[in-house]
């Protein structure tokens, strides 16, 4: 009972950083600042969802599994938002169209 | 519950629809590309919903590691091809004809909830706009057989009654891997001698050129490629464990561990040695080669062609499974560097 | 329970539906990928949010493939822009202004969006 | 702006790399690890376990070696909680920033100085540090790098130094006093 409840405000909690780091998509005024949307509230957000379902997992190798889930979505997360800053610091914004 | 799945249904559907429009109306290749990598993971999440989590994963690993980066790489070879042609100004691109940039998403989902949206777009995507009515008509005329025909359908439980009374002479636990490798080998045999002439295929159309490119400069990627890879083969290897007992096997598998070498060709930690021709000839055609030699003496050993004594069929399940992951793996890989290697030729 | 996390993956699936605005907008081709990245995120959420709701333990190895892949389309995006960097690329000067780029930097340079 | 400009006050240490068996070792540990926690722990004696297992090994002696480090494991849950702590207020940042009706962003790019050798410690901090509130790692040339940050006014290099210190203690290459508050 307290694991659902518990698994409710963490899921939900999460989704609200979901629905602000879309928000921030749309919103933010470049590519920069909407990476800083891609790169912490959607990540946020899908820490709190992992969290809030390990209540509900059936043994610890399942959280384990969890956890490395979200650590490689925070690495590749982390990583591609540091690749597309980069190359936008160093082509330009836009494709070069030929 | 059953209300928020239908709900969930409609809106995937109505997604998977929208997302393919757009992506085939697209006149920008590079949208196009996004577009479809989303597509896949919709597709992931459908095939997940028609209870099929084998075909998810799958699509999971091709879609979200390998068509991405073939279809980008693609694009700039495409570009790359086109250069010398840059200065002749060619004609400007095709107008959008089914629709200009709606940018709504309102829109997007109302059009897409359209039964016959993606295939109108399907029908006329870049022909000029006097098409149009003719092709709704049309398209509109296979929705109604195809809601006809499924209507009509009975659902029967299909063969999966005659699947479960066998299990125990297919010598895994998971009714898709019986089928695939048991009941119905030959399919399966099929399926990877056309991943090898796949491969063959890209092989015999010439040379690979290195591509107009080098890593991105930074310490971040070589780091996430070298905490990636390690975790990419290890799950690679448990799909295939997991393939004899649960949703998993030889292609995910594959997938996954080809996406791994899509991968390190590019980051390219370092400069790969060209691989030697002899082992990676061995490695494209090991899958293929030892499924049909070990069919073969099933054929004068065993009961018939392709089936396996039963004390047998698990070692030999995993044997075969093993080398067309192997195959697989190789083959994606092959196919995303493009043509065979200079050292073919030498 | 197994109703709010139904629930919750579709509406992960709605904020994945209004973020394709972005990339049909762009402008830039930095935008779209990263959009793509972010759909990456939220289709692992969704997937894990069913596998627990309909009890379906293979989604969370469906999950565990996207995540360990979503990496590879955005290393191809750099790769296939990792060409010679054009002259003009602003390097060492540090512009604080919100856009670094000369404006004069490759005027070839436009967007295919319309 | 901030004042970021300090002179890199200690240089790289080169350490001497580790033997490629080592690191095979390490990583078939960490893989036989990644393998129980995937498949199991009693599915370790399968022969599909040793395969991965013995893969991983080959795979990380094809990638070049990394310089040997020390990891100080006392530095550990300072790091993880410091880093968890941030995030959550990073994320809290970004949202209450894209949620509001006026987008209270003042984007700007800062230079920083990095004192982290090259290596494990550096990619990690800028690994780390585009989760970090409000900045993101653009640029590396050399010691010198280009941040992005979300709000020019607010003193990002504070949360940096703070990350960059723990990281080097993590590493044991702290130079500072143990407990000297930067």
């Amino acid at each position: 009972m307290i694991a659902d409840l518990l698994t409710a405000v963490l899921v939900l909690a999460g989704l609200v950083f979901f629905a602000a780091g879309t928000l921030g998509l749309l919103r933010f005024p470049d590519v920069y600042t909407r990476l800083h949307a891609l790169t912490k509230a959607d990540n946020l957000g899908l820490g709190l969802v992992v969290l809030g379902l390990m209540p509900q997992a059936d043994g610890p190798a399942m959280i384990l599994k969890l956890v490395l889930i979200w650590v490689l979505v925070l690495a590749a997360g982390a990583t591609a938002a540091h690749m597309v800053a980069q190359r936008t610091w160093t082509h330009g914004e836009f494709e070069r169209r030929e | 519950m059953n209300a928020a799945l239908l709900a969930f249904d409609v809106v995937l559907l109505a997604g998977l629809l929208g997302v393919a429009w757009r992506c085939l109306a697209s006149t920008d290749l590079f949208r196009a590309v996004v577009l479809f990598i989303t597509f896949g993971l919709l597709l992931a999440i459908a095939w997940v919903r028609l209870e099929a989590p084998d075909i998810a994963l799958a699509e999971a690993a091709i879609g979200a590691g390998i068509t991405g980066a073939l279809l980008l790489v693609t694009l700039e070879r495409l570009k790359h091809i086109m250069n010398p042609h840059r200065g002749d100004a060619g004609p400007s691109p095709p107008p959008d004809p089914v629709a200009s940039d709606t940018g709504n998403a309102d829109a997007e989902a109302r059009d897409a909830r359209d039964p016959g949206a993606g295939n109108v777009a399907l029908s006329c995507a870049p022909t000029p706009a006097r098409g149009r009515w003719s092709a709704v008509a049309v398209s509109g005329g296979l929705a109604l057989l195809l809601m006809a025909t499924l209507a009509t359908q009975d659902h029967g439980p299909g063969l999966q009654p005659a699947v479960a009374a066998h299990m125990d002479v297919s010598g895994v636990d998971h009714g898709i891997t019986a089928v695939l490798l048991n009941f119905r080998a030959w399919d399966t045999l099929l399926e990877l001698a056309m991943v090898l002439l796949a491969g063959l295929g890209a092989w015999s159309l010439g040379r690979h050129d290195a591509l107009p490119a080098r890593p991105a400069p930074g310490p971040v990627l070589p780091g996430a490629v070298r905490l990636l890879l390690p975790v990419a083969i290890v799950t690679g290897v448990y799909l295939l464990w997991a393939g004899s007992h649960a949703p998993g096997g030889a292609f995910q598998a594959g997938a996954v561990l080809g996406a791994a070498g899509i991968l390190m060709s590019l980051a390219r930690p370092h400069s790969l040695p060209d691989p030697d021709p002899r082992l990676l000839r061995i490695g494209v055609t090991a899958g293929a080669l030892l499924f049909l030699a070990l069919g073969l003496w099933g054929l004068f050993a065993g009961p018939a062609l392709l089936t396996w004594p039963r004390n047998l069929a698990y070692p030999l399940i995993l044997i075969i499974e093993t080398g067309a992951t192997l195959s697989i793996a190789l083959t994606l890989v092959a196919l995303f560097v493009g043509g065979r290697s200079p050292r073919e030729d030498a | 329970m197994n109703l709010l996390l139904v629930t919750a993956a579709g509406f992960l699936l709605l904020t994945i539906l209004f973020g394709l605005i972005r990339v049909l907008r762009g402008p830039g081709s930095g935008d779209r990928m990263l959009t793509a990245q972010l759909f990456g995120t939220s289709g692992v959420g969704i997937l894990l949010l069913l596998g627990f709701a309909l009890d379906q333990p293979a989604l969370v190895d469906v999950a565990l493939v996207f995540a360990l892949l979503a990496v590879v389309a955005a290393v191809a995006f750099v790769r296939q822009h990792g060409l010679p960097e054009p002259a003009g690329t602003p390097m060492h000067e540090n512009p604080v202004e919100e856009d670094p780029h000369d404006p004069g930097h490759n005027p070839t340079e436009k967007t295919h969006d319309r | 702006m901030n004042d970021t400009r300090q002179s890199s006050s200690n240089p790289p240490v080169r350490r001497a790399r580790r033997p490629g068996w080592l690191r095979a070792l390490l990583a078939m540990l960490a893989a036989a690890a990644l393998w129980a926690v995937l498949a199991g722990g009693a599915a370790l004696a399968h022969p599909f376990a040793w395969l991965a297992i013995a893969l991983t090994g080959g795979a990380v002696l094809a990638l070049p070696a990394g310089r040997a480090l020390r990891l100080n494991p006392t530095a550990l849950p300072g790091l993880l909680g410091f880093f968890l702590r941030t995030s959550v207020l990073g994320g809290i940042d970004v949202a209450w920033r894209a949620v509001h009706p006026r987008l209270p962003l003042a984007p700007a790019f800062e230079p920083y100085y990095v004192r982290l050798p090259h290596g494990p410690p550096l990619t990690l901090f800028m690994s780390m540090l585009s989760l970090l509130p409000g900045t993101l790692a653009v640029r590396l040339e050399g010691r010198r790098m280009t941040l992005h940050v979300l709000d020019g006014r607010s003193d990002n290099a504070a949360t940096l130094m703070e990350l960059e210190r723990r990281i080097a203690r993590l590493y044991g290459l702290d130079s500072d006093p143990p407990g000297s508050a930067r």
